[in-house]
């Protein structure tokens, strides 16, 4: 039975433990398992909260894509990714990625290939909001 | 026809959908997005700019009627 | 408070969303997780059980320099790392590294920097049994 | 003293703890491993075997004495 997840959902919903358990395989010996939190901003602006939108049937089809893609281009197994849409406080989860692989070094290669090609890919706009306003991520040069 | 708004072109056009006239049965996506760009001549400020024809990336070649469904792409920024 | 974790236990006293939250941090975006787990083998001997023994003051010590190592190298803000002692079965959990960062690229470095010094240096053994008999893992040229 | 056995040294030498009398009073890891070699020729035939002194990895130039906790290493694989 297939338990993998591509998913977009409330970051309270999301459960990392069921995600990881979505991708085991007896035939892998390897799970790789990127989490992007909410992060303070050290210098600067404080952030008190980040917004997800999302073109929501495009963006489960690009994710698709790039499980598929992670498959073919890693030998993966198993890739699940879920995604934190609306709100999301300092600390909360904005995505999970899970990929299990037979061997080690696929893994971690197969989800830094997924992270990185879901920042250029798929249709998730992050707004930013600071004690003293708010922005939209990237929009400007 | 009716061209779906994402992030920031919400607030460049307003509202979460563009009601528009395509200028031709038939053009470009390309020709659709400079036609966008030439009446919301903030769009062109941003980082990028594209359009997704029927929940796919265009790439500029793809043929569009008013019963295609067509979103404006500002820059992504999940993750 | 420190919660990171540094320790040897029974792979079913290992809890990966205990590890994974005795890292986070307000000021990373970015957790890396590594889950090694028993695998069977898709050709050749079944694998029935994997038994791991320690010399575990020593080992406890190398996984702490390799938790220093990657706060070092790669600007982690905290590493925690669990290790499987005695019986594993296919499927179960041999080890869990888990690592922040600010920036995602450095969770991926460090977190599989930390899992291929392990197997180089930390004093754990592992014995394979197959329906036909054992042996000690890497033993024999 | 006592020697640590872990692994495939505990099946060669058997048991996990080998008594072993010092052939000089302090002599040198490197020293120590030659002659756990030639009293269990088996050792020699392994990928890798190397001593641990007071729980860190040697690197054969530790001078070791009776009161140091020595444990033999067989290849490692952990993980």
């Amino acid at each position: 039975m297939d338990k993998t997840m591509i998913e977009l959902k409330e970051t309270k919903e999301i459960n990392v433990a069921e995600i990881i358990d979505s991708v085991k395989s007896d035939y892998c010996g390897a799970i790789d398992v990127f989490i992007g939190t909410v992060r303070d901003n050290p210098t600067g602006n404080k952030v008190t909260k980040l917004f997800f939108e999302s073109y929501t049937p495009m963006a489960i089809s690009e994710l698709e894509k790039i499980a598929n893609s992670v498959k073919e281009k890693y030998q993966a197994d198993k890739v699940s990714i879920v995604h934190a849409i609306g709100d999301c406080l300092v600390g909360e989860i904005a995505v999970v990625i899970a990929v299990s692989t037979p061997h080690r070094k696929a893994s971690f290669d197969g989800c830094q290939y997924a992270i990185n090609t879901l920042k250029e890919t798929v249709p998730i706009w992050k707004k930013e909001y600071f004690e003293d306003g708010s922005h939209w991520v990237f929009s400007h040069p | 026809m009716k061209i779906l708004l994402f992030g920031i072109a919400k607030d460049i056009i307003g509202g979460n959908i563009l009601d528009w006239e395509l200028s031709q049965s038939e053009q470009t996506s390309s020709q659709l997005l400079e036609e966008l760009k030439v009446k919301y001549p903030e769009l062109s400020k941003l980082r990028s700019i594209a359009l997704a024809v029927n929940g796919e990336h265009a790439d500029g070649t793809e043929k569009v009627t008013s019963n295609d469904e067509v979103a404006l792409i500002p820059p992504m920024s999940g993750g």
